[in-house]
């Protein structure tokens, strides 16, 4: 039996975010929303997961301080020991507090990129991908919710003008 | 020079080769004389080999058995210190001597007493059998080490056979049951497609690709400037293999400051005449090459006569193991007092008809045998007092030359 | 939704709506350069090539042909990397700093300032390396495996620290900076048409990354942002103390100082925020924002100017107290020189730029006018380079033993060297400036209902 | 030097067979190396500039590209024929003797494949131009080929035509006068008087550049001998030198050794020295007590003294003096700079009536060093003039630049028929002469030397000549139709063993000396007149002394030790004499000095625009220069600096201040010590009482009590105990700023020049300087009394007293063990070795300069350009000759990169190499650095504390040693000895 998609467009993030409320409390399933910037709250009225960016990046994170630690270990230490200015390298903890600066930076370093990078990967973005977004306005004013819908079409556009869109789009699958 | 592939193989030869000749430098080490007592054996290899034999009959010089009856001592040192001044005191036999090997003069070594003792205790009672250089050992063994080339083309090789072996199993299996066979090649491009076709595959694919790219690349960085197996042509076609590996004559005869200098210089061309003055025809080349010699220097070979205001020209030599001018290497640290042979950084050169850079002469390649190769300390009074204190700080460990600062920039570069 | 105190000012201001905004943003991209912009950009290319041509003098003949000597071995090519290197930590501070406290008036002026971050971090790169010796062998300084056994590099070396820093903060900030970008690509992507600018609309789907704006994205977006911002503030923090320790960890009287590392990162927050200032009057007009960077922008970084440039002064202060009281000699004469030697006028010059000029924002009619924040923010980005000035010349001039005591003038190559790399900041900025969104517009948006002046006005 | 030299073959092969008969050629006449790297022209010039040198000879690396790769070909051309002694890579000595008419010392030449690079003292002390003499020897601009009339000739055609016309002369009896400088060789004198011989009407006049004429003319009227005295100042209790520079240039460079030797507060006693001079001389900054005089007061005070002792009343000013002289009668004494014989006369009596006579100087064993004679070359001038003079051969002299009259000279010499010059240049005297028929330099010749009474040294080749040159005595012998010095000079001692007197250098043989009668002549007697005006005294710089080697740019760059400038002779004035006259000096932006300038006029002598020096310690009313200077045909470092002082003459000046200023180059700019705790020092009165005066260490208050610097230390130390760990100890009461090290340290160690402008701009490159301090008025005791605020106070302190205290401190690189660069080089480029020094690897250096930055001694030097092969900077790293010079075990360092002081790591490291082939330790005679040879007082004292068998160890516990900058605890591996002044 046919599916279709639904596109509602609203102006306002607030009628968007009263909407979204009303429509899941009514049992009908939002595929997606597309918004010009972050609406908040919306992601709690949508009922999306906590993301985990914060996560990966701690673990990044420590990544990068053990090797940077590694590293300083075997080169200053481990391969060629070398007497600078007299500096004790008779073993990493003596000639540690040298190295902070890099180990901190390191850390850091890892955090930050290696946490970007999943964030695009999770988003599926790369140089030169292309939007799936199916409206070009939502970049700039407009807020789309996305239905889709098994059987009646009707109920869920009046759902949809009830709550404020402004516009409807059909689109059949 | 470009990086080829042939220099990674190189290095990791070069690594085998290596380990086998330190193997063979603890060899050496227990055959090698450190007394401070002058040892006759060596200073008659080092010197007389190239001219005189024992009961070997005449070489350039006379054969030497028994020369000890027939000569006085204090005659055999006047003769051996300067036999120039003993003809022109006019010493009878040393005039006939003279005349007898056509006017060829000597060359004057100016030994101190001990080791002209020594010497002529040696000539007294030589060893029934002269003693062989040990080196040719490390020659024969150096080959061992397998390129690493030859190991990845075995091991393909088999794959390959596998594969080979597998299909036709599978084929005669299908043809027994009548299904179509398939070649080789097909059963390849099926299988690669089928692996393929999972993405996690593709990705590892991928970063196998990745990975061994990059690898290349690095060696690639790494052997820039590496001039390994560097064999340029030489203006005079000198076999190390005749005169060094045949006629067993002692590098430093020769290359006479390896022992003394920071160079082991390139010999003169009148250290080759104290031999060439009497050999002047070889096998193959040889003579036309020895010839070479004569017309640098002014020999008439007919007349075995020095060409009186001949202008001498220089033989210009290629130098093979160039060190940067910012490293400052000491032949004689090594050579003396480290007691390495020579074959330890330069090969088998006995073995060598054309001479070539044996080793990469890289710092890696010197630190690396920095860091392994232990002092050698025994019966040197230089060391006694720091070996004492040497010992109880690295308790147990061996004392190697990094742990002596040999790693220190200093060292070698000022 | 964000509620705002109905007293703020409005920080948006002329009653715009989402699309006005977008079409404001956009405009400098779409549009035509007016003439201001080309007669800066002009100028700044000028001062940028003759910079290119000092540098490769220098590279050619040597660093003889810089003003140096055997005891003041380090002179503007350190002190323009300092001063390049304050300037450029601003820009993560208002983008990161602010964020943590939610700092709504930030947003419209954070995309300019981590511009401005890069480009002069980008300028400061260029002098660890050209002040080198031998810059062709500047890779000795990364820990790369070698032929050499391998030589590796020296962990101890504060100017070690100073390359991981650095490079470490330069690239942050750029991600930093570009995750921020995206969605505001793609909207020029969007807005772009096929038809009139294929080019251009090529151009910004390439650079958008194919942002599409959903929920999850933008949930994700935020949090991102916003460890990003905790990961930069101790960045921020981090790099000037590091760039503060090439002198700190010396025994050079006057360097030897522990006050050094927050008394740079102060020095740092308090130029940079003056060069933002410069940047943006100028911006404003060149690239017609004025209803985005309101007085109100201006005066917090006025108030933010005041406090750090007091701050600093108290710095000052104390340096001069701590020698004294240190009775060591060395240390006395050092900061007695400082303010009395040879170099007198150069610490004048730094005190009153840096000490007293910002008091004047004690004034409201001063701290909120276009005119004279400009002339005081200028006066701040030159009291700040004579800062440097003073700490590594009179430091260096006299040091321990007078036999070896001497001066400092600058070559010609000096100077232009340091006008070059501003030309080359400027050129950079104003390139921006006509090709980036130059306001972080999605965000702008989402505060438009709480802070754009239309809503206040209704309330 | 205990080194193993090896003996010099050349004779025993004399008479040898064919083969050998060619070794000896090619050692002497080693025509293809040279020939070999001068005429290889695709050899490109950068290479000379490599660490080996092997390619100036036979052994040559000669670089050309291969198309095929990119890696260069490199020949290695051995000798065809090897000589006998020469080992490539291993340096050969050869004693010999140093003499150019000035300077004489007894050396140790050291060789490297047949190239003379270093000079080392032998037999007498060196000084800092000895030490520079091998660099002239590869001096460029010498004459190349005999000339005639300025163009080049040949030696058959000149010696034909030049002996046509002296039989012409002798036929016609002209008259020969050979001009020469003092002649200390025997064989020469000799060579002279057969010479007189065979052409009959021949005189020979002897002249000195600094004359000593008075001082002779006076010997000869005391005592009957026209010769000079020995002095024997370690026997002295009191040292009284009324201007001598006897540390400095005055006679004989042995007096500093002795000088040391009887001040040696170890034993409890010093010799008191006072000086009385109106220009700060070397040895006037030594002195304990310095009174400044108008020159013209000399005599007068001379003869007061003389009174005093006789019991009469002593002037103020000399009154201590007289009193010491008079109760160390016989241990004591009275020298002077005067060169007028009535003078000279009075010091004899003063020391005859101290009876100094054979105790502290002996005129029975007397020194050579000095023959010149004024009234003879006044009478050569007379006779020139008047045309009785048929020839003219000079010899060592350069008589129209160093004589005052040298127009005369010049007017007379075009009435000369035959003029030959064989002078090494063709300098200011030789280009107006007929025929130059160059000499050969020292390290190229054969000869004799008699300094002193039964000491002879010898002279022999140290390389074969590089230009076509012929000894001065081969050519007088090529005159008389004869040849070979070589034998000539052999048969001079026959009695004697010569390979061994050869390969010592010297021998000693009984020497009849002239018999000294007892001082028995009318004492004058001068008054104390005050004379008013400007007075102008001549000096001679340490560095640059009679100017004969004033082409040689390691001299030129040679700091002054007391006005630090070099590049430069100048007018020095006291600071309230330039005060009265309104001149100053003053610092531009960069630190670099200018000056006023002042129109001169001395003894009818003007020079325009001369620039003045404020010189502390110059007398008030007083003005010197420094002679040597001013040359107009000396070579392309030499030409057109400064003026010739030598045609001015003592006397009134003066002056007249006129506009512009003038830029000097000085390498050091602030002159006091700021009341810093740098040169510790104290009086011989304190140090006996209390071993540690002057040098109390300071502690630290720690939580458990008071320590000095090197206990409050939070590391770990590493261990030195095991192997070498070298130290080395400065002693500054035996320094006497000589400078010699710094020269040595330039040989030893490839230090480039980088010329005047540069040194302007503070960049000059020693790696060992000498750091000069005066004492100034302001001391923080003074500002403490007087509650002068600090910013007064150090403001005062930078002004230095009119008669201030001097010290010199030698400062090289003080190879801390907590070295404060090391730390800091992001590349590693400089650590530390388990030795004790403070490595430096250029190659790794990328020259960020931050360890210069950081270093407390400043004794690190960059790189700022390419110093070698680089037309902007001609000195001898820029000159196929002049590269010879250089050490083949030390790399000459590229643009970019940091450099300092190694502590001669490269001596260490041979020394080191030498012992284990030996198979024995390290003997303390052995460990040397450059400075630590060149010091001709042992103020530099080199070697391993870990051995209890060197010096240095106890050197390190004295109570006297301690380390620069101590509260750094930088921990140096170089310390310095207390300076102690024997004074109230």
């Amino acid at each position: 039996m046919s599916k279709n998609t639904l596109y509602g467009i609203f102006d306002c993030e607030l009628v968007l975010l009263a909407a979204v409320k009303e429509i899941r409390a009514n049992k009908i399933e939002i595929k997606e929303v597309y918004s010009p910037f972050p609406v908040h709250g919306l992601d709690k009225a949508l009922g999306l997961k906590e993301t985990r960016m914060a996560i990966t990046a701690f673990i990044y994170g420590c990544i990068g301080l053990s090797l940077a630690a590694l590293m300083i270990y075997n080169i200053m230490i481990i391969d060629w020991p070398q007497n600078i200015g007299g500096k004790p390298n008779f073993t990493f903890y003596h000639n540690m507090p040298a190295f902070i600066p890099i180990m901190f930076e390191c850390t850091v370093l890892f955090a930050a990129h290696l946490m970007s990078i999943t964030y695009l990967i999770r988003n599926g973005l790369y140089p030169g991908g292309e939007s799936d977004s199916p409206d070009a306005r939502t970049t700039d004013d407009k807020f789309l919710m996305e239905i889709e819908v098994e059987g009646n079409v009707a109920d869920v556009k009046a759902m949809l003008t009830k709550t404020g869109a402004t516009e409807i789009n059909e689109k059949d699958a | 020079m470009q990086p080829k592939i042939e220099d990674i193989f190189n290095m990791i030869r070069i690594n085998n080769f290596k380990s086998c000749i330190l193997l063979l430098a603890v060899v050496f080490t227990f055959s090698f004389q450190t007394s401070a007592q002058p040892d006759g054996a060596q200073i008659y290899k080092a010197n007389c080999t190239a001219c005189h034999m024992i009961g070997g009959g005449r070489l350039v010089g006379p054969d030497l058995q028994g020369i000890t009856e027939k000569r006085t001592k204090d005659w055999l040192k006047k003769w051996i210190n300067s036999s120039s001044e003993l003809i022109a005191s006019g010493d009878a036999d040393a005039i006939a001597i003279f005349e007898e090997y056509n006017k060829s003069v000597m060359t004057d070594f100016y030994f101190s007493d001990e080791d002209m003792a020594a010497l002529l205790v040696y000539l007294e009672n030589p060893p029934v059998e002269e003693v062989q250089v040990a080196s040719a050992a490390g020659a024969t063994e150096h080959d061992k080490g397998m390129s690493g080339s030859t190991q990845m083309m075995i091991v393909a090789l088999v794959l390959l056979t596998l594969v080979f072996i597998l299909t036709s199993v599978k084929n005669s299996l299908k043809e027994s049951l009548g299904q179509e066979t398939e070649t080789v090649p097909e059963t390849l491009k099926n299988q690669t497609e089928l692996f393929l076709a999972n993405n996690i595959n593709k990705l590892f694919v991928g970063l196998f690709i990745m990975i061994v790219v990059l690898k290349f690349a690095f060696d690639a960085m790494m052997g820039v400037g590496v001039t390994t197996n560097y064999q340029p042509v030489q203006p005079i076609a000198f076999s190390h293999k005749i005169h060094a590996g045949d006629n067993s004559i002692d590098c430093n005869y020769c290359h006479t400051s390896a022992r003394t200098s920071k160079h082991s210089a390139i010999p003169s061309a009148n250290i080759c005449m104290n031999c060439h003055a009497s050999i002047v025809s070889g096998t193959t080349t040889g003579t036309t090459e020895i010839q070479k010699i004569y017309d640098a220097i002014g020999y008439d070979p007919e007349t075995r006569t020095y060409i009186e205001g001949y202008e001498q020209k220089p033989i210009e030599w290629v130098k093979i193991h160039n060190l940067p001018d910012l490293a400052y290497f000491n032949h004689s640290q090594h050579v003396t007092v480290g007691q390495l042979e020579c074959q330890e950084c330069h090969g088998a050169i006995e073995e060598m008809d054309v001479v070539k850079q044996e080793s990469e002469l890289t710092m890696g390649w010197c630190i690396e045998c920095h860091r392994e190769t232990e002092v050698k300390m025994e019966g040197n009074d230089y060391y006694t007092q720091m070996h004492e204190k040497m010992k109880e700080k690295y308790a147990g460990e061996k004392i190697t030359v990094d742990k002596m600062g040999g790693l220190e920039c200093g060292k070698c570069h000022y | 939704m964000q509620k705002e105190a109905e007293i703020r000012d409005p920080l948006i201001l002329g009653n715009k709506s989402f699309h006005d905004i977008t079409k404001d943003i956009s405009k400098p991209v779409e549009g035509k350069a007016n003439k201001y912009w080309w007669i800066l950009f002009s100028l700044s290319m000028v001062l940028f090539i003759w910079g290119v041509l000092c540098m490769a003098y220098t590279i050619g003949t040597g660093i003889g042909a810089w003003g140096l000597n055997k005891t003041v071995n380090w002179a503007w090519d350190i002190t323009n990397f300092v001063w390049w290197i304050g300037i450029g930590h601003a820009g993560t501070l208002i983008s990161a700093v602010l964020l943590l406290f939610r700092q709504k008036w930030r947003m419209s002026i954070n995309r300019s300032a981590e511009a401005m971050t890069i480009f002069g971090v980008a300028q400061a790169a260029l002098f660890p390396l050209i002040h080198m010796g031998r810059p062709w062998l500047a890779y000795y300084v990364f820990p790369i495996p070698n032929q050499f056994g391998s030589l590796w590099v020296n962990f101890n070396s504060p100017l070690l620290w100073d390359v991981f820093a650095i490079s470490t903060y330069f690239s942050v900030s750029v991600v930093f900076w570009y995750i921020g970008l995206i969605p505001d690509f793609a909207m020029l992507r969007d807005r772009m048409s096929a038809k009139t600018a294929p080019m251009k609309k090529q151009l910004y789907s390439f650079l958008s990354f194919g942002w599409s704006g959903k929920a999850k994205h933008w949930q994700r977006f935020e949090e991102v942002s916003l460890v990003l911002a905790g990961l930069a503030t101790p960045l921020v923090f981090s790099v000037h103390s590091i760039v503060s320790m090439d002198f700190a960890t010396s025994v050079i009287p006057g360097w030897h100082t522990t006050i050094f590392p927050p008394y740079f990162v102060l020095g740092a927050l308090f130029s940079g925020f003056a060069m933002v200032e410069t940047l943006l009057i100028i911006m404003r007009k060149v690239v017609n924002m004025e209803a985005y960077i309101t007085i109100k922008h201006i005066e917090y970084m006025n108030i933010i100017i005041l406090l750090t440039g007091s701050l600093v002064g108290t710095a000052y202060i104390t340096e001069l107290f701590m020698s004294w009281y240190s009775g060591v000699e060395f240390e006395q004469y050092a900061f007695l020189n400082r303010a009395t030697g040879p170099y007198w006028w150069a610490y004048a010059i730094m005190m009153t730029c840096n000490v007293l000029t910002p008091q004047l924002y004690w004034f409201s009619s001063i701290r909120k006018s276009f005119v004279a924040t400009f002339i005081l923010s200028i006066f701040v980005n030159i009291g700040m380079w004579f800062e440097r000035f003073v700490i590594i010349v009179t430091s260096l001039h006299r040091d321990f033993l007078p036999s070896s005591w001497t001066m400092f003038s600058p070559s010609f190559i000096d100077i232009g060297i340091y006008l070059g790399t501003i030309g080359f900041f400027f050129v950079l900025f104003l390139l921006y400036a006509r090709t980036f969104p130059v306001i972080a517009q999605a965000e702008l948006k989402s505060i438009v209902k709480s802070s754009g002046s239309e809503y206040k006005n209704k309330k | 030097m205990t080194k193993a030299k090896k003996y010099w073959k050349g004779l025993a092969e004399l008479n040898n067979d064919p083969l050998v008969d060619k070794l000896k050629q090619n050692e002497f006449v080693e025509e293809i190396p040279v020939d070999e790297f001068l005429g290889d022209k695709e050899l490109p010039a950068s290479s000379t500039s490599r660490r080996d040198f092997l390619k100036f000879l036979g052994f040559s690396t000669a670089a050309a590209t291969l198309a095929a790769c990119e890696t260069p070909i490199n020949k290695a051309i051995p000798y065809v024929i090897k000589p006998e002694e020469i080992t490539p890579g291993v340096a050969n000595y050869y004693a010999t003797t140093m003499y150019d008419g000035h300077d004489y010392a007894s050396v140790l030449v050291k060789t490297r494949e047949g190239r003379p690079i270093k000079i080392d003292a032998n037999k007498s002390a060196t000084n800092a131009r000895i030490q520079a003499s091998v660099l002239s020897l590869y001096d460029s601009s010498r004459l190349k080929n005999p000339m005639k009339g300025g163009v080049d000739t040949d030696w058959s055609t000149a010696d034909a035509e030049i002996i046509a016309k002296l039989n012409e002369i002798k036929e016609n009896g002209g008259k020969i006068a050979i001009l020469s400088s003092t002649i200390l060789s025997p064989s020469t004198k000799q060579l002279i008087a057969d010479f007189s011989a065979a052409y009959g009407n021949v005189s020979h006049i002897q002249m000195d550049a600094v004359s000593y004429s008075g001082m002779l003319d006076a010997n000869e009227a005391s005592f009957g001998v026209r010769v000079l005295p020995t002095y024997s100042f370690d026997k002295a209790e009191v040292i009284v030198s009324f201007g001598a520079d006897f540390l400095g240039n005055w006679l004989s460079t042995d007096h500093a050794k002795q000088y040391v030797t009887a001040r040696n507060p170890k034993n409890g006693k010093m010799a008191k020295h006072y000086q009385v001079e109106s220009t700060l001389s070397l040895t006037g900054s030594n002195a304990d007590d310095r009174v400044q005089i108008k020159p013209s007061e000399q005599a007068g005070l001379l003869s007061n003294l003389y009174s005093a002792l006789n019991g009469g009343t002593a002037d103020s000013r000399i009154a201590k003096m007289a009193n010491d002289l008079a109760n160390n009668a016989g241990k004591s004494i009275v020298v002077c700079n005067s060169n007028d014989a009535q003078v000279q006369t009075l010091v004899n009596a003063i020391n005859n009536k101290l009876g100094n006579y054979e105790n502290t100087m002996s005129l029975s064993n007397p020194s050579y060093l000095k023959q010149g004679n004024d009234a003879e070359v006044a009478a050569l001038l007379e006779e020139m003039n008047a045309g009785k003079i048929a020839a003219l051969i000079t010899y060592n002299v350069n008589p129209s630049y160093t004589l005052q009259n040298a127009a005369a000279y010049n007017a007379g010499l075009a009435k000369v028929g035959l003029t030959i010059s064989t002078s090494l240049y063709n300098d200011e005297s030789a280009a107006k002469m007929m025929y130059a028929c160059p000499d050969n330099h020292n390290l190229e010749s054969w000869g004799d030397a008699n300094p002193s009474n039964g000491v002879y040294t010898l002279m022999q080749p140290t390389i074969s000549p590089l230009f076509k040159g012929r000894q001065f005595q081969e050519s007088m012998m090529a005159w008389m139709g004869k040849s070979d010095y070589h034998t000539y000079l052999q048969n001079t001692y026959s009695s004697i063993d010569w390979n061994k007197s050869v390969h010592d250098g010297y021998f000693t043989q009984n020497q009849a000396a002239s018999t000294v009668s007892s001082f028995a002549v009318a004492v004058p007697s001068f008054d104390l007149g005050k004379a008013d005006g400007i007075e102008f005294e001549m000096t001679e710089k340490i560095s640059m002394g009679d100017g004969s080697q004033s082409n040689n740019p390691w001299l030129q760059e040679l700091p002054d030790p007391l006005s630090r400038a070099c590049w430069d002779n100048y007018l020095t004035m006291s600071a309230s004499t330039a005060r009265d006259l309104g001149i100053t000096n003053w610092n531009v932006s960069n630190g670099a000095l200018n000056g006023n300038m002042v129109n001169i006029t001395v003894n009818g002598t003007t020079y325009n625009n001369v620039p003045v020096m404020i010189q502390p310690g110059q007398a008030v009313g007083t003005v010197a220069m420094a002679v040597g200077y001013g040359r107009t045909a000396a070579g392309k470092c030499g030409d057109g600096i400064g003026f010739n002082a030598f045609t001015l003459g003592n006397g009134t000046a003066t002056l007249e201040v006129v506009g512009g200023e003038y830029e000097f180059a000085a390498t050091q700019l602030h002159h006091t010590m700021m009341g810093r705790d740098i040169v510790k020092e104290t009086t011989l009165a304190d140090f006996i009482n209390d071993p540690y005066a002057g040098n109390h260490q300071v502690t630290y208050a720690t939580h458990d009590g008071f320590k000095p610097a090197s206990e409050v230390t939070l590391w770990d130390e590493f261990d030195h105990s095991t192997g070498h760990f070298w130290n080395m100890s400065i002693d500054l009461t035996s320094c006497i700023g000589c400078s010699a090290c710094v020269i040595s340290c330039h040989a030893e160690n490839n230090v480039p020049v980088v010329g005047k402008e540069e040194v302007r701009k503070s960049r000059d490159m020693h790696w060992l300087r000498i750091d000069r301090y005066f004492s100034s008025d302001m001391t923080k005791e003074l500002s403490a009394e007087e509650k002068i605020s600090a910013i007064t106070m150090y403001a005062e302190m930078e002004e230095p007293s009119g008669n201030p205290e001097t010290v010199f401190q030698p400062v090289m690189c003080q190879h801390c063990n907590h070295a404060p660069c090391e730390t800091v080089c992001p590349v590693a480029a400089t650590s530390h070795g388990s030795e004790g020094q403070n490595h430096m690897a250029y190659n790794r250096c990328v020259g960020t300069r931050y360890c210069a930055n950081n270093c407390p001694y400043k004794v690190r030097r960059f790189n700022w350009f390419q110093y070698s092969d680089n037309d902007k900077f001609d000195f001898n790293m820029n000159d196929d000759h002049g590269k010879m010079v250089l050490n083949p075990d030390v790399v000459v360092r590229s643009r970019g990169v940091i450099e300092k002081c190694s502590m001669c790591i490269q001596k260490i490291q041979e020394i080191k190499l030498d012992a284990k082939k030996a198979g024995t330790r390290v003997a303390d005679a052995d460990a040397q650095t450059a400075c630590s040879s060149a010091c001709p007082t042992n103020a530099i004292v080199f070697g391993d504390v870990n051995d209890d068998t060197h010096q240095v160890q106890a050197m390190k516990k004295d109570t006297r040693s301690y380390a620069l900058l101590e509260h750094l605890n930088t921990d140096p591996s170089v310390f310095y000895q207390t300076k102690i002044r024997n004074k109230a």
